[in-house]
C-alpha cells in the first residue's frame, strides 16, 4: 500500500504550517439502508484521506453525486442516519488544541461549532427558519460566539452584511421575502460573521448571478485572508475554483482521485477524469465544441471493482478493471489515483516543473 | 358541603328534584305553562289548594281537606259545587287567605287562555262566586261529578293564586312571581341563579297554614336540588349530602342497601321501592290492524315470562299486577284481593282448548328465586310477599300462545310466524330509553321473549320523541302507562274518563291523554258513563271499577305488568320519621305535591 | 405571412405586495418585448440579475401566469384566450418547459417514467401501451437514454444529469416547437452541463426546436445561444446577437456582468477576486 | 419492492410497527370471534348476572346476564366497523375537497372552502340528535356512520388544503402539468402521497372522534340498542349504575380493548408515517433539493 | 393596500355566505324535528294531573297562538330572519315567555369560562409536551407520557369524567363534585366567590384536560417529528444553537400553525357547551340548555344557541384566515 499518511501529505505540501488544520484519514462514510424491503449500502465516501492546512482555501470538485456533500457532512460532524461513518477519523487542530470530531461529546462539539468551525450546507437557500426574522437568526447563531453584545453586535452584523452587498434592512425581513441569492448570502454571512478558523461551504453560490457571486467570493477570500482561517469549498463551477482556491481535490464515485495546487491541476491535470472536467468547460470567446462524459455515472450502491472510472476512461488498461488505484504522491503536494499516471510518473514530472513560476 | 350561611345542615332536609336543572330559575309563576320549575319545592311546600288525596294512607286518611274545611258539596245533578273554606289561613306576607283568592284564581285563568288550567276551567265553569269570605260557589256549564278533582292534589292540582299579588302584577302571563308569596308552611329562602337548587324556610307563622294542624314541621329548611346522574345521587347520599333520592336504578338502590348504614326505604326489605299508582303496561296500538284481534293480544301476553321481565326490569323488585289497576295504596283491598277468585276461574279459549292462565303464586316464586342471593332481605310472610311482589300474573304458556295465534289465522313456517296475509309477523316495541330505564329494560326482555318464539320483534328507542309518537299514535306497541289512579281512593275516573270512545282520535291525528291504546269499546263507554253519573265516594264506583277490570282482562287492550316502582332512598343521618310501608302516612316520592306531609313527621337526629 | 412562433409584446407583470399589511407592489417584469421566428429555430438566452424577472417572464410564456400588461402570442394566438383544457393541452404539446432544479422537478415518491407516459398519452394521442412505449423510448434516445434505463426508477435512483435529461426527454415527447428552459444546468457538474447544452444544440439544429434558455452561466450562453437579452430589475437592458453582446456589451450593467465573469485563464492573470477583496477589516 | 417485503421489514426492524400490528391483530381477533359467540348478542339473562371475572367468564358478566367477553366481541366489531366506515368516507371527502381546493385555488377554492366552512360551523350535536328524531329506527349505525362522516371531514380538508397549497408551488407539480396531467391525476397521483402521513394521523383522530360521538350519543340515550357497540355497552352499564355498584368489569374491559386498539393504531400510524414520509425514507437519496 | 382590501371583501363575502347557509341549515333541521313544542308543553303540564281531552284541544289552540306558530312556514321563516338580524331570537318555547337571549346569557358565562380555561390549558400543555416529546424523542419520561396519552386518548370522555368523580368525590372526597359554585357562595364577595368557582371547576377542567390533551399531544408530536428533519433545524443544531431555543423558535414555532387553527375552531365551538361535563358534574352551562331545548322541541332556543355557535366558529375561521400571515409569514393574505 502506498497510501500517503496525512502527515506526509502535509509535509509534502509546501505550506509552512507543520500540522494541518484538518486531517481526514481513511474516511469511509456509507448510507446504510436496510429497511422497508430495501437493503443496500451507498458508499458515498469510500476511503478518503486528505489534509487542509492553515490559511488555505481547499476546493472540492467532482461529478454530481460523487460524494462531495457527504464528505463535507462527515467533516462537519453532521452525521444523521442513514449516513454512518465506517472507519477513519476527522481531526481538527484548532488554535486551542487538537480534536477528533468523533470522539467529542455533544457538549464539546457544541463548543467548537461556529466559534471555530462553521458550515454552509448545500441548498443554503432553505437553511433559514422561515418564521424567524433574519436578525433573530443572527442572534441565535452568532451572539454567543462574539464578544460584542447589544448595539455593538448589531453594528457588527450590519457591517458584515454590507460586505456581502446586502442592505441592513434585510435583518428585518423574513427569509421568504428575500430572493434565493439574498438568502444564500445571508447563510454565508451567518457562517462567517464569527470569524471561525475553519469554514466549510457546500455550493454556496448557485443562485447568484455572476456579479454578486464575484463579490461574495471576494468577501469570503477577504475574510479568510484576514483571519488566516481555512476554507473547504465545493462548487461545480471550475472557474470559481480557479479563482478562489489554493488547492483542489477532485472526487469521483466516492473517492478522491486527484489533488494538488489549483494552478497545477488546471495547467496539468493528470487523472483522465480531471482532464475531462477541465476541458469540458466552455469559456466566453471559445468556440471549440465541448463534450460531456459518455457512459453512465457509477452506481455507489454496487461499486465496480478496480478503478471506478474505468468504464468511461479513454486510457483504461487491464489493471484498471481489477485493482483500485491507490492515491499516490506523484510530485510534492500532488497526488493522484490512476494506474496509468503512476505507471509513467516521469511523463508527469517535467510537466509539473514547467508550470512552476 | 350543602350549607348556606345561616342554614345549618342539621336543620335542613335535602331532597332531589327530578326536574333537574331549571332553565329559568327565577320564575315561580306556576300558573303559566312550564316557564319555570314546579317541583322545586314550589308546589310541595309553598302552594296549597282545596283538597289532597294521598296515594297511601295519609296523615289522617287518604282524603285531606286542605284549604277547604269539608268535602265538596254538589247539587243533585252535579251542575253546582260549593266549597267551604278554612279560616285563619294566611299568605306568607301576612294577608289572609279568603274565597276571593279562589275566585280570582278561577277567573283570571279563564280570562287568560295561555294559563295552565285555563282550558279546564273555562270548559267547566259557568260562573264562580264567593257568597262570603269562606265559601266559594261554582256554577258549572254541564254536569260534572268529578269537578272537585281539579282542585284535589293527587300529584298536583289547580293551585290557589294570591289575588293581592297578582292583581298588581299586570299581565299574569308575563309575571315571574319572584319571590313567591306562599300559602304553604314554607317560604322561599334562596335559590341558585343557575337553577340547581332551591332552599325553603319554615314560616314563623306555620300554624297559620293548612299543615299547621298536624303540628310543627321538623325541618327548618328544605332544599330541593339537582344532584345529577344516578351514580352521583348514590355518591351524594353515601356522603350524606342528599337526604332523599327521588329515584335510582335498582342496582343503585342495592348498592345503597349494602353500603349505607343509615338508609331508609319504603319496604324495609326487598324490593325497597315505593310502587306508584301508575301501571306500566304493554300498550297495543289498537288502530293497528295487527292487534285488533283479541286472540293475538292474549297470545302475546301468554308469551311473556313475567318473572324474567321482573328480573330484567327491576332485578325482581317489581310489584306485579295481572289486572289493569296498579297494586298500590288502597287498590289491593278494593280490587286485587277481592278479584282473586274470579281471576283464578277465568278461562281462555285457545281454539283448541280452554285454559286458566292466572297464576297466583308468581310473587312467591320470585321471592323463592331471589332468596338464595338476597337472603333475609326477602320477606317470608305471604301477605308481605303479596304486597311486595304483587298479586300473581299470567302463566307463560307458549303452547297456548301458538294455539291462539293459529286461531287468529297466523301460521308458523320454519322458525317464524306469519300473519294471515302471509307477511312475517313483525312487531316493533317502542321504549323511551334512558328517560325510563326500567321500562326500557322490561321492553327489551319482552321483545327477546317474543323473538325467541319466532316473532320478528324489535325494540325501538324513542328517547325524546316518545311523547310525540305516543300522542300521534305513531307506534305499534308501547311500553308505558295509560292507567294512573289515585292510589288512596278506589275511584278510577282520574284516568278512565278520558278512555271514553268520544275522545279517541282517528288514526294519524293527535290523541289526547290517556287512552294511548286508542281503544274504543261500547262496553267500556257504558262503565264510564255510569261512573260519571254517581258521586265520587259512592260505593258503586268500586263495583264499576271491578267491571272495568274484568272487561280489560277479557280484552287485553293493554297487558298490565306491574306498578311503577320508584326507588326512593332516604337517609336517616339527619332526619328520621320518613314514610314507609309500615307507616304509610305519605308517598315518599319527593316531587309529589302531597309529599309535604313528610315535613310534619320528620324529626332531627340532632347530628 | 406566417405568424411568428412567439411574440412577447410589451409584457409587464406586477405582483401585489406580500403579506398582510404590506403596501409594496413588485414590478417583476417591465415592458419586455421580443419575438421568435417560426422558420428559424434558435436558442434564445435570457441572462440577468437574480430576481430580475427571468422566471416570471418564463412562466408567462408558459401561460402559467398572466401578464398584467402587454400580451404574449404563440403562433399568432394570444395566450389569454387559452382557457379550456383542450386548448391548454394543444398549447402544451407545442410549448414545453424544463425546470430549474432537477432534484425537485420529479415527485420523489413516484417513478419518473410516469411523466413520460402521460405526456405521450395526452399530447401525442398514443392510445396503446406499445405506442406510448415507442414514443417515450424515441424521446429518451434523443437524450442518450433508453426506456430500459429509466422505467420504474425513482428520482433518487438517478443522477442529476440523468434527471435533467429525462426532463428534456419529457419535453420532447410532445414534439414541441418551443422549449422554455429555466436554469436547467445550475446544479450539475461541468461535464454533465455540456451534455445538456449539446443536447439543446442538437434539438435546434436537427429537430428545429426553438429554445428559450435562462441562465446565470454566461459561458454556456455564449457557447450555444443565437440571440440573447440581458435583464435587470424587470427590464431588458440589452438585446442582440449573443456573441456580439457578450463579446462587446454596451449597457453598463451588461459590461459589469461581462467583467464579473470568472474565468480559469483570468485566474492566472490575477483578475480574479483580489481586486474586490479590499474591504473594511473584520477585527 | 413488493408489499410483503415492506411489511416483513417493517415488522422486523420497526418495533413500533410490530407492537402496533400485534395489538390491532388482538383486537381484530376479538372482533372476529364474535362469529363464534355461544350467545345471541341481544339476548339478556343468558348467564348469571354480576359475576366478576373468572375462568368461566373471563371478563365477568353484566347485570343484564350477558357475558362481557362475548358481548364485547360484537361491540368491538360494530364499533370498529363504525369507526372505519366514518373514517374512510370522511377521509375520501376531505381528501377530494382539500386537495382539489388547494391545488386549483381561485374560485374553486373559494366555493369549496365556503362549503367546507359551512360544515365546520354546523354544530354537531343538535344536528345529530335531531337526525335521530327524524330518522327514528332507520337510524342504524350505518346511517349514523354516514352522517357522522358527512359532518366530520371539514376540518381535515382544511388541513390537507394547506399542504396542497404548498405542493402546488413545487416544481414537480409544474412538471406534471406540462406532462399533460389533469387536475385529477395531479391531485391523486402526485399530491396524495404527500398528505398521507397527515391523513394517517387524522384518520386515527377521526376514528377516535367518531367512537367518542357514538359513546356520547349513547350516554345521552341516543343509541340503536339493537346493535351492540362499545357505546351501547357503556349505555347499559350506565343504566345499571355499574360503576357505583362495583361492576367495574362491565366498563373496564370495553375501555381497555378500545385503548389497546388505539395504542395499536397509534403505533402503526407513526411507523407508517416513517415509511411514507419522504424524509425518513429514501426519497432524499437524490440530493438535498 | 388595494389587493388586500379585495381579498378582505371576498373573504367577508365568504363569511356571510357560510353564516347564512349555516343558519339556514340549522333552521331547516330544527324545524323538521318531529317534536312539537306545543305537545311537549301540554304533556309536561298535564302529565300528572286531571286532564280532559276537550281541555287539551283548547290548550293546543291557545298555545299555538301564543308561540306564534300560526302562519305559513314562509312567513315564519321571514320573521325569523327579521328577528335574527336585530339580534333577537324571540321567546323560548319551553320557558315561555322568557326570551331566548336571557336563557343563553345566563348559561354562557359558565360555559365560556370553563371551556376557555380548559381549552387553553389543554392546548398549551398538550402542545408543550407534544413538542418536547417530538423533539427529545429518546427521553424516557416523555416517551412514557406519549404512551399514556395515546392510551388515555380514546377513553370516552364520559368514563374519564366519571372516574375523576369517583376518585375525588367518593373515594377521596376532597373536591366538590357538583355545580359551578357552592350553595354557600356569597356572590357579593367577589374574591371568595371567584375562589369558590375556581375550586368547583377543578374537576371539570381536569377531566376535560385529561380527555383532550392527547389529541394536541399527538398532533404536535407528529408535526414536530416532521419538522425536526427540516434543513433549518438541522442547520441550527449544527450551528450549536441552544436546544431550548431550537425547540421553541425553530421547531414548535413552525409546527404551531395547524394547532392554532385547531384551537381557534375549538374556541369557536365553545358555544356548543360541554354536554357531558355539564351532565356529570352538574356544571351550569349551555350544553344542557341545548339538550333540553332539543328535547322540548324548543326550536327558538336551539336556533338561538346554534346561531351563536355558527357565528362563533365562523368568526374564528375568518380571524384565523386573516391573521394567519402573522403566524406564518410565508402565507400571503391574498
Ligand atoms: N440521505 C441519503 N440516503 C441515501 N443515499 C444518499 C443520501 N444522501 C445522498 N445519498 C447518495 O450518496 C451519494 C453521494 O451524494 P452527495 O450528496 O454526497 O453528492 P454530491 O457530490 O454532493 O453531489 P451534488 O454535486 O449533486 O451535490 C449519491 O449517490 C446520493 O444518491
Ligand atoms: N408570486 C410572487 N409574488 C410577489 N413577488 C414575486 C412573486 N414571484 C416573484 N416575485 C418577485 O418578482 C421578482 C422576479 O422574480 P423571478 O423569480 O422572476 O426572478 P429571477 O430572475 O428568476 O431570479 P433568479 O435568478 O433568482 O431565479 C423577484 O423580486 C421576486 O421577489
Ligand atoms: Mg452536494
Ligand atoms: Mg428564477
Amino acid at each position: 500500500m502506498t497510501l500517503l499518511h496525512p502527515a506526509a501529505a502535509s509535509a509534502a505540501a509546501e505550506d509552512d504550517a507543520a500540522i494541518p488544520l484538518l486531517s481526514v484519514d481513511r474516511l469511509k462514510a456509507y448510507y446504510r439502508l436496510k429497511l422497508f424491503g430495501i437493503d443496500r449500502e451507498v458508499r458515498a465516501v469510500d476511503d478518503v484521506t486528505f489534509a487542509i492546512g492553515r490559511n488555505e482555501i481547499y476546493g472540492l470538485a467532482g461529478e454530481s453525486s460523487s460524494g462531495k456533500s457527504t464528505l463535507i457532512k462527515t467533516i462537519a460532524g453532521a452525521i444523521r442516519p442513514p449516513l454512518a461513518v465506517e472507519t477513519g477519523s476527522v481531526c481538527f487542530n484548532f488554535s486551542d488544541g487538537t480534536r477528533d470530531i468523533y470522539r467529542l461529546t455533544p457538549r464539546e462539539l457544541g463548543e467548537i461549532r461556529w466559534k471555530r468551525l462553521s458550515y454552509i450546507m448545500q441548498g443554503s437557500m432553505s437553511v433559514l427558519n422561515p418564521v424567524r426574522r433574519i436578525r433573530h437568526s443572527f442572534t441565535d447563531f452568532a451572539l454567543p460566539h462574539v464578544p460584542e453584545k447589544g448595539a455593538a453586535f448589531a453594528e457588527r452584523i450590519g457591517r458584515h452584511l454590507e460586505r456581502l452587498h446586502l442592505e441592513r434592512s434585510v435583518l428585518d425581513a423574513y427569509p421568504h421575502e428575500l430572493s434565493g441569492g439574498m438568502r444564500q448570502r445571508v447563510a454565508i454571512a451567518l457562517a462567517t460573521v464569527c470569524g471561525p478558523e475553519f469554514i466549510i461551504a457546500d455550493e454556496p453560490t448557485t443562485a447568484l448571478d455572476v456579479i454578486v457571486q464575484k463579490g461574495v467570493l471576494a468577501m469570503l477570500r477577504g475574510i479568510q485572508r484576514e483571519l488566516g482561517s481555512s476554507v473547504l469549498f465545493v462548487t461545480h463551477d471550475m472557474a470559481v475554483h480557479a479563482n478562489l482556491t489554493d488547492r483542489l481535490g477532485i472526487m469521483y464515485a466516492g473517492r478522491l482521485v486527484e489533488e494538488g495546487r489549483t494552478r497545477d491541476l488546471f495547467r496539468q491535470p493528470l487523472h483522465p477524469y480531471t482532464r475531462h472536467l477541465i476541458s469540458s468547460l466552455p469559456q466566453i470567446g471559445d468556440d471549440t465544441p465541448k463534450k460531456g462524459l459518455e457512459g453512465s455515472p457509477p452506481n455507489l450502491a454496487a461499486p465496480l471493482s478496480g478503478c471506478r472510472f474505468h468504464p468511461r476512461c479513454p486510457l483504461a488498461i487491464d489493471i484498471c478493471r481489477r485493482e483500485a488505484p491507490p492515491m499516490v504522491a506523484v510530485a510534492p503536494g500532488r497526488r493522484v489515483a490512476c494506474h496509468v499516471v503512476t505507471a509513467s510518473p516521469d511523463a508527469v514530472a517535467p510537466a509539473m516543473e514547467e508550470v512552476r513560476p | 358541603q350543602v350549607t348556606v350561611p345561616g342554614v345549618p345542615r342539621s336543620q335542613t332536609i335535602i331532597l332531589e328534584n327530578p326536574e333537574g336543572t331549571i332553565k329559568n330559575p327565577g320564575w315561580f309563576n306556576i300558573w303559566t305553562l312550564n316557564a319555570g320549575g314546579q317541583f322545586t319545592g314550589l308546589h310541595q311546600l309553598a302552594l296549597d289548594t282545596l283538597w289532597y288525596i294521598d296515594p297511601e294512607r295519609g296523615l289522617d286518611g287518604p282524603w285531606e281537606n286542605s284549604l277547604a274545611s269539608e268535602k265538596p258539596i254538589y247539587n243533585s245533578d252535579f251542575t253546582e259545587m260549593t266549597v267551604k273554606l278554612k279560616s285563619d289561613i294566611y299568605w306568607s306576607d301576612g294577608v289572609a287567605f279568603t274565597a276571593d283568592d279562589v275566585v280570582y284564581t278561577v277567573e283570571s285563568q279563564i280570562k287568560n287562555p295561555g294559563m295552565r288550567w285555563s282550558a279546564l276551567l273555562s270548559l267547566n265553569v259557568e260562573r264562580v262566586s264567593a257568597p262570603d269570605a269562606h265559601t266559594v260557589h261554582f256554577k258549572l256549564k254541564k254536569p260534572n261529578s268529578r269537578f272537585h278533582a281539579l282542585f284535589t292534589v293527587r300529584f298536583n292540582a289547580i293551585w290557589i293564586m294570591p289575588k293581592h299579588v297578582f292583581e298588581k302584577a299586570g299581565d299574569p302571563l308575563k309575571f315571574d312571581f319572584n319571590p313567591p308569596v306562599s300559602l304553604g308552611a314554607y317560604k322561599l329562602h334562596s335559590f341558585d341563579p343557575n337553577g340547581k337548587w332551591y332552599i325553603w324556610q319554615k314560616r314563623d307563622d306555620w300554624q297559620r297554614t293548612t299543615l299547621g294542624r298536624y303540628g310543627e314541621p321538623g325541618p327548618t329548611y328544605a332544599a330541593y336540588v339537582d344532584p345529577g346522574p344516578p351514580d352521583k345521587r348514590v355518591i351524594a347520599q353515601l356522603n350524606h349530602n342528599l337526604d332523599v333520592v327521588h329515584d335510582i336504578a335498582p342496582e343503585g338502590m342495592f348498592t345503597l342497601t349494602k353500603q349505607s348504614d343509615s338508609l331508609k326505604t319504603w319496604f324495609k326489605n326487598f324490593p325497597f321501592a315505593h310502587p306508584d299508582p301508575t301501571l306500566p303496561s304493554v300498550i297495543f296500538n289498537m288502530q293497528n290492524p295487527a292487534f285488533q284481534n283479541r286472540d293475538v293480544r292474549w297470545a302475546l301476553a301468554m308469551l311473556i315470562d313475567i318473572k324474567a321481565v321482573s328480573m330484567a326490569a327491576y332485578r325482581g323488585a317489581a310489584t306485579l299486577s295481572p289486572i289493569a289497576i296498579p297494586p298500590t295504596g288502597t287498590h289491593p283491598e278494593d280490587y286485587h284481593v277481592p278479584l282473586r277468585d274470579w281471576l283464578a276461574s277465568f278461562e281462555l279459549d285457545t281454539g283448541k282448548r280452554k285454559i286458566r292462565p292466572y297464576d297466583p303464586t308468581i310473587g312467591a316464586q320470585i321471592a323463592d328465586m331471589l332468596r338464595p342471593s338476597m337472603g333475609d332481605q326477602i320477606p317470608t310472610d305471604p301477605a308481605e310477599i303479596d304486597r311486595a311482589f304483587g298479586y300473581g300474573w299470567w302463566k307463560a304458556d307458549p303452547q297456548a300462545a301458538a294455539e291462539l295465534l293459529q286461531k287468529a289465522g297466523f301460521t308458523k313456517r320454519g322458525n317464524s310466524w306469519y300473519m294471515p296475509d302471509g307477511k312475517p309477523f313483525s312487531v316493533k316495541v317502542m321504549v323511551e330509553g334512558e328517560t325510563r330505564p326500567i321500562l326500557t329494560r322490561a321492553g327489551t326482555m319482552i321483545v327477546q321473549q317474543w323473538r325467541q318464539f319466532g316473532i320478528d320483534a324489535k325494540t325501538e328507542v324513542a328517547q325524546g320523541t316518545m311523547l310525540d309518537r305516543r300522542n300521534t299514535g305513531d307506534f305499534e306497541i308501547l311500553i308505558s302507562w295509560s292507567v294512573e289512579t289515585y292510589g288512596g281512593h278506589p275511584d278510577l275516573s282520574f284516568f278512565l274518563d278520558s278512555w271514553h270512545s268520544q275522545f279517541v282520535a282517528p288514526a294519524g291525528k293527535t290523541q289526547s291523554p290517556r287512552n294511548w291504546q286508542r281503544w274504543a269499546s261500547p262496553e267500556l263507554d257504558r262503565i264510564i258513563e255510569a261512573v260519571r253519573r254517581i258521586d265520587f265516594d259512592d260505593p258503586r264506583t268500586v263495583e264499576l271499577g271491578r267491571e272495568y277490570v274484568k272487561l280489560m282482562v277479557r280484552e287485553m287492550p293493554i297487558i298490565p305488568l306491574m306498578a311503577y316502582n320508584v326507588f326512593t332512598a332516604m337517609d336517616e343521618t339527619y332526619w328520621t320519621g320518613y314514610p314507609t310501608a309500615e307507616d304509610p302516612y305519605a308517598n315518599p316520592v319527593p316531587n309529589w305535591g302531597n309529599s309535604r306531609a313528610m315535613m310534619v313527621r320528620l324529626k332531627p337526629t340532632g347530628k | 405571412m406566417k405568424p411568428n412562433l412567439l411574440d412577447v409584446d410589451n409584457v409587464s407583470k406586477t405582483f401585489a405586495g406580500r403579506g398582510l399589511f404590506s403596501r409594496r407592489m413588485k414590478r417583476a417584469v417591465r415592458n419586455v418585448s421580443f419575438s421568435l421566428d417560426a422558420d428559424r429555430p434558435e436558442v434564445f438566452t435570457i441572462i440577468g440579475e437574480s430576481g430580475s424577472g427571468k422566471s416570471t417572464l418564463a412562466s408567462m410564456i408558459l401561460n402559467t401566469a398572466r401578464p398584467t400588461g402587454g400580451s404574449i402570442r404563440f403562433e399568432g394566438r394570444d395566450l389569454a384566450h387559452i382557457r379550456s383544457r383542450r386548448d391548454r393541452v394543444a398549447f402544451m404539446s407545442r410549448v414545453q418547459a424544463i425546470f430549474q432544479n432537477p432534484f425537485d422537478a420529479f415527485n420523489p415518491l413516484k417513478p419518473v417514467d410516469r411523466y413520460l407516459y402521460t405526456a405521450a398519452e395526452v399530447f401525442s394521442g398514443c392510445r396503446t401501451k406499445e405506442a406510448r412505449e415507442t414514443r417515450v423510448d424515441d424521446a429518451l434516445h434523443k437524450v442518450g437514454l433508453s426506456l430500459a434505463e429509466v422505467s420504474g426508477r425513482f428520482p433518487h435512483e438517478m443522477s442529476g444529469g440523468q434527471l435533467q435529461r429525462i426532463a428534456i426527454a419529457r419535453a420532447l415527447v410532445s414534439s414541441p416547437s418551443l422549449i422554455v428552459a429555466d436554469e436547467p444546468v445550475s446544479m450539475i457538474d461541468a461535464s454533465l452541463r455540456m451534455t445538456v447544452i449539446n443536447l439543446f444544440r442538437m434539438l435546434r439544429d436537427d429537430l428545429g426546436v426553438s429554445i428559450i434558455y435562462i441562465t446565470h452561466d454566461l459561458a454556456t450562453a455564449y457557447y450555444i445561444s443565437d440571440r440573447l437579452i440581458i435583464m435587470q430589475t424587470g427590464e431588458v437592458v440589452e438585446a442582440g446577437d449573443a456573441r456580439q453582446v457578450l463579446a462587446a456589451p454596451r449597457h453598463p450593467y451588461s459590461i459589469r456582468l461581462r467583467e464579473a465573469v470568472l474565468s480559469v485563464d483570468g485566474a492566472w492573470r490575477g483578475t480574479g477576486l483580489d481586486a474586490e477583496a479590499i474591504q473594511p477589516s473584520l477585527r | 419492492m413488493n408489499t410483503l417485503k415492506v411489511l416483513r421489514d417493517l415488522f422486523y426492524y420497526n418495533k413500533e410497527f410490530a407492537t402496533g400490528l400485534l395489538l390491532v391483530l388482538i383486537v381484530v381477533a376479538v372482533a372476529a370471534s364474535s362469529f363464534f359467540s355461544p350467545y345471541p348478542p341481544l339476548d339478556v339473562y343468558v348467564v348469571p348476572p354480576d359475576l366478576p371475572p373468572s375462568w368461566q367468564h373471563p371478563f365477568g358478566t353484566t347485570s343484564r346476564g350477558q357475558d362481557v367477553f362475548w358481548q364485547l366481541t360484537f361491540a368491538i366489531r360494530n364499533t370498529l366497523l363504525f369507526g372505519i366506515v366514518v373514517a374512510v368516507i370522511s377521509r375520501v371527502i376531505s381528501l377530494c375537497v382539500g386537495l382539489v381546493s388547494g391545488y386549483r385555488g381561485g374560485w374553486v377554492d373559494r366555493v369549496l372552502m365556503s362549503l367546507n366552512d359551512t360544515f365546520v360551523v354546523i354544530p354537531l350535536f343538535p344536528i345529530l340528535v335531531l337526525f335521530y328524531f327524524i330518522m327514528r329506527d332507520q337510524m342504524t349505525w350505518g346511517l349514523l356512520a354516514l352522517i357522522v362522516a358527512l359532518l366530520g371531514w371539514a376540518y381535515d380538508a382544511r388541513l390537507i388544503r394547506s399542504i396542497a397549497m404548498s405542493l402546488r408551488t413545487r416544481e414537480f407539480t409544474r412538471q406534471a402539468v406540462f406532462s399533460g396531467m389533469g387536475t385529477g391525476r395531479i391531485v391523486w397521483q402526485e399530491h396524495l402521497p404527500f398528505v398521507l402521513p397527515i391523513v394517517f394521523s387524522t384518520t386515527l383522530n377521526n376514528i377516535n372522534w367518531s367512537i367518542g360521538i357514538e359513546v356520547t350519543l349513547s350516554v345521552l340515550g341516543f343509541t340503536d340498542i339493537n346493535t351492540p357497540t362499545i357505546g351501547g355497552m357503556i349505555y347499559w352499564a350506565n343504566q345499571h349504575t355499574a360503576l357505583v355498584s362495583g361492576i367495574w368489569w362491565w366498563v373496564a374491559f370495553p375501555i381497555a380493548l378500545v385503548v389497546l386498539l388505539f395504542i395499536g393504531l397509534f403505533l402503526l400510524a407513526i411507523s407508517m408515517n416513517e415509511y411514507i414520509d419522504p424524509r425518513s425514507r429514501l426519497s432524499r437519496l437524490g440530493g438535498q433539493a | 393596500m388595494k389587493p388586500y382590501l379585495t381579498y378582505l371583501s371576498k373573504r367577508l363575502l365568504q363569511f356571510a355566505v357560510v353564516v347564512f347557509v349555516g343558519i339556514n341549515i340549522a333552521y331547516v333541521v330544527t324545524h323538521s324535528t318531529p317534536i312539537n313544542p306545543v305537545e311537549q308543553t301540554i304533556s309536561a303540564a298535564t302529565a300528572y294531573g286531571s286532564t280532559s281531552p276537550e281541555a287539551i284541544e283548547m290548550m293546543r289552540r291557545s298555545l299555538s297562538e301564543l308561540y306564534g306558530l300560526e302562519g305559513s312556514p314562509w312567513q315564519q321563516y321571514l320573521s325569523f330572519w327579521q328577528r335574527v338580524l336585530v339580534g333577537d331570537f324571540g321567546p323560548s318555547l319551553s320557558a315561555f315567555p322568557t326570551p331566548v337571549s336571557e336563557l343563553i346569557l345566563r348559561a354562557l358565562p359558565w360555559t365560556v369560562g370553563l371551556l376557555l380555561v380548559s381549552t387553553l390549558l389543554t392546548w398549551f400543555l398538550g402542545n408543550l409536551l407534544g413538542g418536547l416529546a417530538g423533539y427529545y424523542r429518546e427521553n424516557r419520561v416523555l416517551r412514557a407520557f406519549g404512551v399514556v396519552t395515546a392510551g388515555l386518548h380514546p377513553v370516552p370522555y364520559y368514563v374519564v369524567a366519571f372516574v375523576m368523580l369517583l376518585a375525588f368525590g367518593y373515594l377521596w372526597p376532597i373536591l366538590p363534585i357538583s355545580g359551578g359554585a357552592s350553595m354557600a357562595a356569597d356572590r357579593t364577595d367577589v374574591v371568595g366567590f371567584a375562589l369558590d368557582v375556581v375550586i368547583h371547576s377543578i374537576l371539570p377542567v381536569l377531566s376535560l384536560m385529561a380527555a383532550g390533551i392527547g389529541g394536541w399531544f399527538m398532533g404536535m408530536r407528529s408535526l414536530v417529528s416532521n419538522i425536526v428533519t427540516e434543513d433549518y433545524v438541522t442547520y441550527a443544531e449544527l450551528a450549536g444553537v441552544r436546544r431550548g431555543k431550537i425547540l421553541r423558535h425553530y421547531v414548535m414555532r413552525n409546527a404551531i400553525g395547524p394547532q392554532v387553527t385547531g384551537l381557534a375552531l375549538q374556541l369557536g365551538a365553545i358555544f356548543n357547551g360541554a354536554i357531558i361535563t355539564e351532565q356529570v358534574f352538574g356544571y351550569p352551562g349551555i350544553g344542557s340548555l341545548l339538550i333540553s331545548a332539543v328535547h322540548a322541541g324548543d326550536y327558538s332556543l336551539v336556533l338561538g344557541i346554534t346561531t351563536i355557535s355558527i357565528l362563533g366558529v365562523s368568526t374564528m375561521v375568518l380571524l384565523i384566515d386573516l391573521l394567519y400571515p402573522l403566524i406564518d409569514p410565508r402565507v400571503e393574505a391574498a
